[in-house]
């Protein structure tokens, strides 16, 4: 508990979301879900994605990159300064093998690659070939689930039982310690991004409830988590050292249409629902104010080069009136809390994930929609596992999920009725069978370019077609959740002033906003 | 004779645990045989949700090589199964992927045992003495105070007391830390701070716990000490003059006592049970927080894994409790 | 002399158990008994607790199968349905207390009897049915007991229940497994004499089993002695006490109480019985030879080695003891005569 | 004090010698429900050193109450509401009223003095301690300077008296026979020298010949440690052979009390005749006993008046109102309003 | 026999609260909707997590439902999980332990040893591990888990009270009678259970109340209806307890406890009342008997 007993140059970073004890997996390629933490301090991917500029795509351990064949081969030149922490250097053959690995190994396959075969160039340049074209997929090489790992140690292992206890990567910091409780990091003199100003960075597991306490003692620098109502419980204790920050990570909570069933095949119903979802509700349960997500499901913070003008600052408000003339444009009407059209009745039902807690604000959805139309949607929830489940075979009327993505394409993408599935059967995009032959035709130019106006006119036509057509309807926007104790370390980024965001787990920024720190009073 | 009774009391018990521990073990390997979905398609669901993608076939068929396919034949992946765990090889994570489970349990072990092992065994020891001293002034203020209110303690769910626990000294007034085994700023090790940590977060997790338990140990024995302070030897005790103290001891509560290590069968199931609800609330780093990770994620081996190693630690507990009763009771009767 | 009713030929009972080490062994419980009841004659089973009364009665109620031997009613061996046998003997329990539901009136008691022998439909039948039950083990006025529970009763009243839902069956065996035993000392005379009347009028025929060996005088007509799982004598009650063939009975007689000896020479009246016998024996792993010769003051050498066979003698009684086959049962009616002339006289 | 003569031996077979126990007006009460029950009544004897008193009465006419309140071992619901038990030492101090007495106080008394023999030995003994330990028990708690090694010593002698081998001390008591655990509980009430030790029905749980040959261990001892005895038993022809003055109990009062010889030939009280008829004779002629018609008295309803009134066959005018009392005729008390004026009335 | 059952305070005390709920739990809704007027699930965004007062009685949720509706609402969800549960488990207890008891022999030992199974084995995690397969299915399975596991305990006691009553002379007399096997069972040896029966069945009720608490807490039941295990859940998962909401996990929590106290002390009475012995530690008769008045000490005092 004595908050001075920490050395002077240690980061302590406290883990809300990995249990009380972490597992000594560095086995990062690897298709386990609970990996050690903060492998991205170890294992560096080629590409970094600036959310503080419309989350495009920028170099890391790639220096650049060129398309050609129309987006289908993309040609990635790498850093000559890139040192592993044993010492080697790294070299394209590393990179080859890393971005093979998931091509050869399928259940290593976990980062979503599209790209079909990669070879090397030259010394420092690979060839990577696609099937389509791939300038919206850049992203994939941006992911740190396919990071750049050490050929001359990974190549001599069973990965199906190697645990990788020994991590050797590009990051800037090595394994120095590892307790089930609590594991140090050291800082590398050798990385190639710069001089840390720290030396030591230590990440312990904790409780949200505990995370709170140990921020406000002090004992915790860093963490990422959501805190209801931090602004009073926290910042207003010492606005100056204690920080409480939310970034837009492009998402939204949005309800998903079954659109495969009636009546959610009508835009007429999805209108009319999505009129009558109380956003300001939800977001002040939330603790939230303000997050109100907008009808295109993009956020103004992020997106605000991309967004169309007319939607900027847009919250839909409740309209039961505008509501009900839908319905009744529709042709359909209330009885019973049932949706009727044509002697059909249709009681429709919300699924949402129970592990989330997510049934109050379902509540507030049902009770709103109740109140103003009068219809009775019944709540459906599930635990993670039977939630995905059900979305994924499209065993729901309606549908809490989360929506979102890298770029305009990124949230969008998943409306592609390529990834389109019969009713149960499973898909993992485009659970709501969205089908419109608009919106794959905006999808498939979006593909084939990378010249950034165009992405912007295109986007523009897509959220055109979200807003008009209402496949979802976005609730609330998402955030990376930032919590800093600014007593040891300052120099953080601010949600009005950000090149990287300091969220830990996003890969380079976190890396970035490391490098950027500096010992307060020194 | 009697050396043999007890031997023959034992070999019957011994056979019985072993019986069970067999019947637990096939157990484990039939849950989730039995029930909808299996381990293979559960990994594929997480990959699929983790990559965002279709998994292709044959990463499918790499996944059921190490999980095991339901389309086999039972008997067979029995046996590997049995040739697995004698191997102590408990399957691999899932979220883990590929840590072993066994290697998991073992982290988490240490914890629980000294949390729940010594609350349990406290909370047996303290329930047990009040309920003698509550069975033998039955009628008494004491006994009229302490036994409702014990009845009121035995009901509160384990977690609930936790809750009010952690509310009251861990945050209201800041006593005992939130979360977690020990310091995360020490060192682990054998040192004196380290120890004094362990305690400090260890001690209001384990004051719940031997709070919510001795309730029940506490009736159990009141009602026992009240039947049995009536019998005839312990009439006959205080007719020969004996002090009260050695009557309440020796006579009553000695004879009192022995029903207890045959419900401690009953009851022990129920204290791990809630301990490890216990672990919950309190994030510490046991076995019952393993089990709440591993159901949270669908974590098959691992669910696996802790229920076997639990219920074979219930059962040990159980032998252990006989054997006491061994001890304690000369006239080992004939017990299924 | 009247045909047998019920017989038991050389029947055993061993009951296998769970010794100490795990392994069965066997409970000799009963072993080659004997016994033959007549109509409209008692007879009396004495002998100590644990030596096997109970569970020849209960052979004879067929509660479970004889190990050997076999029972014969009616000189037929039986078989087939219980509950055919059962219309013919009823066992009366030693508890009254327990052996009543107390959860059931009265009324249940006897209507599920009279239901399950006589299949009578008419209610009015069973009522009057029923009532004349209870007045013939005079419990009178009867109306007034059909309706309460046994706890309302006392031990003597729910004993003359038991007794009525016996007769229910309109039995011709009666089988008494110390019926009087658990009742107040005042009271037991009134039901040794109802089961007598039973006797007389209706020719039931009845086993007394008893510790009590002056109550076995009171009642019966024959006497039968058991000890350890074996019948040692029996014969004609007056007989049997006045001259015990077998050295059990023999001490069975002196250990009883009986105020009549004279109280003046109270120690020397005791006297007699220090000397410690020990303990009966073991059923499980029985002595050989004549199972009471380890308490025997007479023992011989063959009593160690040879169950003794049966002498018969002229008055009817019999007995197994190796005395009388080796000619020395002087040794044992000597000291009996001489105790029970100074009796006589004094 | 009054000395009541009628209340104290006429004649002792082992020499009257002075009083141990001065019993006055007892009353005990069970207080449960709304009325308590009355289970000892104004029970007033006197015991002399070295007698046998015996208590006879039916099942619920309070002997175990009696009992116990004379040991004070009376738990709740029990409560000795009235009268005086006054003990007198040995040494000739000043006698000491038992129902003053504090815990600590009685505590020295116990088991030096004042011993206890109860119903069940399989229940009196501690099942989880060894025999010899339960007497070290008792041994050391008295005698503080008594060594662990000797005070097993003297446990295995005290054994010995009663005819078990030395080596049984270490056993536990399940491992004794019925008929040795009687005895055993017998020997270690002996241990501390007592002078006054009292039985609940010692042997009822035993047989005949078990029984017999206790009490004749009982006697030899009596005669060699000259302690007295209250034997309480239901058993009035046991009695008879054995104790030297009986008292009769009838729902919670002492009817009758008087030497056994002339109890037997000579009852006052019809009770105690119907008693002594209820046992039929051994040897003598049989003839139709009847016993006593009726139910002893539910005490927490008892009639009113003497509370034998409603089975009395020579009740009269008044027996329904009046509560007769104790009163002396010839060395002999009896409480019937058959016999109202005693020969020496205080 | 009823009368007496009826003088303890326990069973008296118990017996109401249990009332109390069961009509809680059966006009719950009722009360709710008429009586307070108030929706459990209906949000007032204008009182967030508020602490009690005139117009939340309990106060709110953080999503400004009514804690006092919820609680009065949970009644239904927990106690009918509570009373399916019992009421499966004690079936299966009835099914298991009487025929065992009854008969004896190799049934005894086959039934015995599958009883001494589920009574060793640690029957929450079980539980929690089926029903973590089962994962997101309705109050009736969450129940039906728990009854399937939890009637060890009672088919024990069962076992043992039909053993000793099968071998009681009523019973053997009804047999030397000719009553058949069935009936036997039903008219002479069960009636003499229900006692135990009863019970069970309150044990069982509170262990359904208790567990299906437990599964709530982890997330693992109905996350659709409203229960006390629910309410707690949703309390600690948003941080109710750091965050000193009080009022909105005490009273769910606190009705479990009332629950679980009057069904214990019910069976506290119950024991009383068949084991006379703990009738007489009753504290109304001890303090009789020491009321009772003290005999005179005098020596010299004869009648
Ligand atoms: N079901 C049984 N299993 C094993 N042993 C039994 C069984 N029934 C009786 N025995 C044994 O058989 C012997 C004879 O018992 P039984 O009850 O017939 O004696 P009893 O003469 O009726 O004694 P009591 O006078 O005490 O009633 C005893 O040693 C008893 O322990
Ligand atoms: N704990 C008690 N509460 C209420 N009444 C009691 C209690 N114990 C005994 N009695 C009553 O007191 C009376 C005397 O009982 P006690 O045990 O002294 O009789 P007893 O002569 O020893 O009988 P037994 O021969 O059966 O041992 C009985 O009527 C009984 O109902
Ligand atoms: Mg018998
Ligand atoms: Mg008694
Ligand atoms: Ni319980």
């Amino acid at each position: 508990p004595q908050a001075a007993k920490a050395v002077g140059d240690t980061i302590v970073h406290g883990k809300t979301d990995g249990g009380t004890t972490f597992v000594r997996n560095y086995n990062v390629l690897g298709p386990a879900t609970d990996k050690a933490p903060n492998m991205e301090l170890v294992y560096e991917p080629l590409l970094r994605i600036d959310y503080g500029d419309g989350a495009v795509v920028k170099p890391w351990l790639a220096e650049s990159w060129t398309f050609g064949e129309g987006g289908k081969l993309l040609t990635v030149k790498l850093r000559d300064d890139v040192k592993f922490s044993d010492g080697k250097p790294f070299t394209v053959d590393d990179a080859l093998y890393s971005l093979t690995l998931p091509l050869e190994k399928p259940d290593f396959s976990i980062a979503g690659i599209t790209y079909k075969s990669v070879t090397k160039v030259d010394d420092r340049q690979l060839a990577i070939r696609f099937a389509e074209p791939a300038y919206a997929t850049l992203t994939q090489f941006a992911n740190i689930l396919l990071p750049m790992v050490p050929k001359h140690v990974w190549s001599t292992q069973n990965l199906n039982t190697w645990t990788n206890p020994e991590p050797v990567g590009t990051g800037p910091f090595t394994l120095a310690e590892f307790k089930p409780q609590q594991i140090t990091l050291k800082a590398r003199d050798d990385y190639w991004g710069g001089k840390l100003p720290m030396s030591t960075y230590k990440i312990i597991p904790t409780s949200p409830d505990a995370l709170k306490a140990q921020l406000l003692k002090g004992e915790v620098d860093w963490a990422s988590n959501s805190w209801a109502n931090g602004e009073k419980e926290y910042v207003a204790k010492d606005p100056d050292k204690h920080l409480y920050q939310l970034y837009s990570n492009g998402g939204a909570m949005s309800v998903l249409f079954n659109t495969a069933k009636a009546p959610f095949d009508d835009v007429h119903v999805r209108r009319a629902l999505a009129l009558t979802i109380d956003r300001t509700a939800v977001v002040t349960t939330l603790q939230r104010p303000g997050t109100e997500a907008g009808p295109t499901g993009l956020s103004d913070q992020l997106f605000a080069d991309w967004l169309d003008p007319q939607y900027k600052g847009k919250v839909q408000k409740v309209d039961a009136d505008a509501a009900k003339a839908e319905l009744a444009a529709g042709g359909y009407t209330v009885e019973q809390g049932a949706l009727v059209k044509d002697g059909k009745r249709y009681q429709p039902s919300i699924l949402f994930n129970s592990d989330w807690s997510w049934g109050n604000y379902a509540d507030i959805l049902i009770n709103t929609w109740k109140q103003t139309l009068g219809l009775e949607v019944k709540g459906a929830g599930q635990p993670s596992a039977g939630y995905y489940d059900k979305q994924n075979l499209g065993q729901f009327d309606l549908v809490a999920a989360s929506t979102g993505g890298a770029g305009v394409y990124g949230v969008y993408n998943f409306l592609s009725s390529s990834y389109r599935q019969p009713l149960g059967k499973s898909a993992t995009l485009n659970q709501g069978r969205w089908s419109d032959p608009q919106t794959d035709q905006v999808i498939a130019q979006m593909q084939r370019t990378d010249n950034v106006d165009q992405l912007k006119t295109l986007g523009k036509q897509l959220q055109q077609i979200v807003v008009d057509k209402v496949p979802f309807s976005p609730i609330y926007n998402n955030y990376y959740f930032v919590e800093i104790n600014a007593t040891r370390w300052t120099g953080w980024p601010t949600p009005e002033n950000f090149d990287h965001i300091p969220f830990v787990g996003m890969g380079p920024d976190t890396i970035l906003t490391l490098l950027k720190l500096q010992r307060r009073g020194n | 004779m009697r050396a043999s009774r007890r031997w023959a009391f034992l070999v019957r018990r011994l056979g019985f645990y072993l019986a069970a521990a067999a019947a637990a073990v096939a157990l484990n390997f039939l849950l989730p045989r039995l029930m909808p979905g299996d381990p293979s398609s559960a990994i594929v669901e997480e990959l699929e949700r983790v990559s965002g993608q279709q998994v292709p076939a044959e990463t499918l068929m790499s996944i059921r090589a190490i999980f095991g396919n339901p389309s086999d034949n039972l008997a067979e992946q029995f046996v590997d199964y049995l040739r697995q765990l004698g191997h102590f090889d408990l399957g691999v994570s899932v979220v883990n992927f590929p840590v072993p489970v066994a290697d998991l349990v073992w982290q988490a072990l240490p914890w629980t045992l000294l949390l729940v092992g010594t609350t349990t065994v406290a909370a047996f020891a303290i329930g047990t003495l009040l309920g003698v001293v509550a069975g033998w002034k039955a009628g008494s203020r004491f006994d009229a105070l302490l036994t409702p209110f014990t009845t009121f303690l035995s009901s509160v769910p384990y977690f609930w007391v936790a809750l009010l626990a952690l509310w009251v000294f861990g945050f209201v007034l800041g006593w005992t830390p939130l979360s977690g085994g020990y310091d995360a700023d020490l060192p682990q090790g054998f040192s004196f701070a380290y120890a004094v940590s362990v305690l400090h977060h260890g001690a209001l997790p384990a004051a719940t716990i031997i709070i919510s338990a001795f309730g029940g140990w506490l009736l159990g024995m009141r009602n026992m000490t009240v039947t049995t302070v009536r019998e005839d030897y312990v009439l006959l005790a205080q007719a020969k003059g004996l002090s009260p103290g050695r009557v309440m001891l020796r006579y009553a509560a000695r004879n009192a006592m022995l029903p207890s290590f045959t419900g401690f069968a009953m009851a022990l199931g129920g204290v791990v049970g809630g301990a490890l609800l216990t672990e919950i609330v309190f994030s510490y780093p046991g076995i019952g927080y393993l089990l709440y990770e591993a159901l949270q994620k669908r974590d098959y081996p691992m669910m696996q894994g802790v229920f076997l190693l639990i219920t074979l630690a219930v059962l040990l507990a159980n032998l252990v409790a006989d054997l006491a009763y061994v001890v304690l009771d000369p006239r080992i009767r004939a017990r299924g | 002399m009247s045909q047998p009713v019920l017989e038991a030929r050389a029947v055993s009972k061993h009951f296998p158990v769970r010794t100490g080490t795990g392994r069965t062994a066997v409970v000799r419980a009963v072993e080659d008994a004997d016994l033959v009841l007549r109509p409209g004659r008692i007879v009396a089973l004495v002998g100590e607790s644990g030596s096997g009364k109970t569970t020849l009665a209960r052979l004879l109620a067929r509660f479970y199968p004889p190990t050997t031997g076999e029972i014969r009613l009616r000189g037929e061996p039986v078989q087939g349905k219980d509950r055919a046998y059962y219309r013919d003997v009823q066992l009366i329990f030693q508890d009254p207390f327990g052996s009543l539901n107390p959860l059931h009136r009265v009324r249940y008691n006897l209507d599920r009897a009279l239901r399950l022998h006589h299949g009578i439909r008419a209610k009015a039948e069973r009522e009057r049915r029923m009532v004349e039950l209870l007045e013939r083990v005079s419990l009178t006025p009867a109306e007034q007991y059909l309706d309460k529970f046994p706890h309302e009763l006392s031990g003597g009243q729910r004993q003359r229940v038991v007794i009525a839902r016996a007769l229910a069956v309109e039995p011709k065996v009666l089988l008494g497994d110390e019926p009087i035993s658990m009742l107040d000392v005042s009271i037991r005379l009134e039901m040794l004499n109802l089961l007598d009347k039973l006797r007389t009028e209706d020719g039931l025929a009845l086993l007394y089993i008893t510790h009590d060996i002056a109550s076995a005088r009171y009642l019966c007509d024959d006497i039968v002695v058991m000890y350890a799982g074996r019948m040692v004598e029996g014969g004609p009650k007056e007989d049997v006490i006045a001259a015990p063939q077998h050295p059990y009975t023999k001490l069975l007689i002196e250990s009883s109480p009986d105020p009549e000896r004279g109280l003046d020479d109270r120690d020397a009246l005791f006297d007699e019985a220090a000397d410690d016998l020990g303990e009966p024996p073991s059923l499980i792993d029985p002595p050989a030879g004549c199972q009471f010769h380890p308490r025997c003051p007479f023992a011989l050498d063959v009593c160690r080695t040879e169950v003794p066979p049966r002498t018969e003698l002229p008055n009817g009684q019999w007995t197994h003891c190796w005395l009388h086959q080796e000619g020395r049962a002087g040794d044992l009616t000597a000291a009996g005569a001489a105790r029970s002339t100074e009796k006589e006289n004094s | 004090m009054i000395t009541d003569s009628a209340l104290a031996p006429v004649s002792s077979a082992t020499g009257a010698g002075t009083t141990v126990l001065d019993v006055r007006g007892l009353t005990v009460d069970y207080v449960t429900g709304d009325a308590p029950v009355r289970a000892c009544d104004d029970v007033s004897f006197t015991l002399r050193r070295g007698e046998i008193l015996g208590v006879a009465g039916e099942s619920g006419s309070g002997k175990s109450t009696l009992i116990t309140a004379l040991t004070r071992l009376q738990r709740p619901p029990a409560v000795t509401t009235e009268g005086s038990i006054e003990f007198h030492p040995k040494n000739g101090a000043e006698p000491i009223d038992l129902v003053g007495l504090t815990p600590a106080e009685l505590r020295s008394l116990r088991w030096t003095s004042l011993a206890i023999v109860l119903q069940s030995a399989m229940d009196a003994l501690n099942p989880v301690m060894r025999v010899g330990a339960q007497f070290v028990d008792a041994l050391r708690s008295h005698d503080k300077r008594l060594g662990r090694k000797e005070a097993w010593a003297k446990a295995a002698e005290l054994l010995g008296m009663v005819g078990i081998s030395a080596d049984r001390v270490r056993s536990y008591p399940h491992e004794l026979s019925g008929g040795m655990r009687q005895r055993a509980s017998i020997a270690l009430a002996l241990a501390c020298g007592p002078e006054l030790v009292v039985m609940d029905e010692p042997t009822t749980a035993v047989d005949v010949v078990m029984q017999r040959q206790i009490l004749a261990q009982v006697l030899r001892l009596r005669r060699e440690l000259g302690f007295s005895v209250v034997f309480v038993t239901h058993d009035l022809s046991l009695l008879l052979e054995l104790a030297d003055r009986i008292a009769i109990m009838y729902a919670g009062r002492i009817v009758e009390i008087g030497t056994s010889a002339a109890l037997y030939a000579d009852p006052l009280h019809p009770y105690t005749r119907g008693l002594r008829d209820s046992f039929p004779p051994l040897r003598s002629p049989l003839r139709k006993l009847t016993g006593i018609p009726g139910t002893p008295p539910d005490l927490r309803n008892p009639p009113p008046g003497c509370p034998f009134h409603p089975r009395c066959a020579d009740r009269f005018e008044g027996c329904d109102q009046e509560q007769p009392t104790l009163l002396t005729i010839a060395g002999h008390a009896v409480a019937c309003r058959l016999h109202p004026s005693g020969d020496d009335r205080p | 026999m009823r009368a007496s059952l009826l003088t303890s305070w326990k069973v008296r005390f118990g017996l109401g609260v249990l009332g109390l709920f069961v009509l809680l739990a059966i006009f719950g809704p009722w009360i709710n909707r008429v009586l307070l007027g108030v929706d459990p699930r209906a949000n007032d965004i204008g009182a967030i997590a508020s602490p009690p007062s005139t117009a939340h009685l309990l106060g709110t949720t953080q999503f400004g439902q009514d804690v006092l509706a919820q609680t009065i609402a949970g009644a239904r969800g927990s106690m009918l999980v509570g009373v399916l549960a019992a009421g499966i488990g004690t079936l299966i207890a009835i099914a298991v332990g009487v025929p065992a008891g009854y008969f004896g022999g190799s049934v005894d030992n086959a039934l015995n040893f599958l009883t001494n199974l589920f009574l060793v084995m640690p029957v929450l995690p079980l539980i929690l591990i089926v029903a973590g397969y089962v994962q997101g299915t309705g109050m009736w399975v969450i129940a039906l888990i728990i009854g399937l596991f939890g009637w060890s305990g009672g088919a024990r006691t069962l076992r043992a009270q039909a053993l000793s009553l099968s071998s009681r002379d009523f019973v053997l007399a009804m047999r030397m009678l000719g009553e058949p096997h069935r009936r036997l069972i039903f008219c002479e040896v069960l009636p003499h259970l229900s006692g135990w029966i009863s019970a069970m069945f309150l044990h069982g009720m509170i262990g359904g109340v208790l567990a299906e608490a437990g599964l709530a807490f982890l997330g693992i039941s109905d996350s659709g209806s409203i229960s006390w295990g629910t309410m707690i859940q949703s309390a600690q998962q948003q941080s109710a307890v750091l965050r000193g909401f009080w009022w909105w996990f005490v009273p769910p929590g606190l009705c479990i406890a009332l629950i679980g106290t009057a069904a214990t002390l019910v069976n506290f009475g119950v024991d009383e009342l068949s084991n006379p012995k703990l009738r007489l530690a009753r504290r109304s008769v001890v303090a009789r008997t020491r009321r009772a008045p003290r005999p005179a000490t005098a020596g010299g005092e004869t009648r």
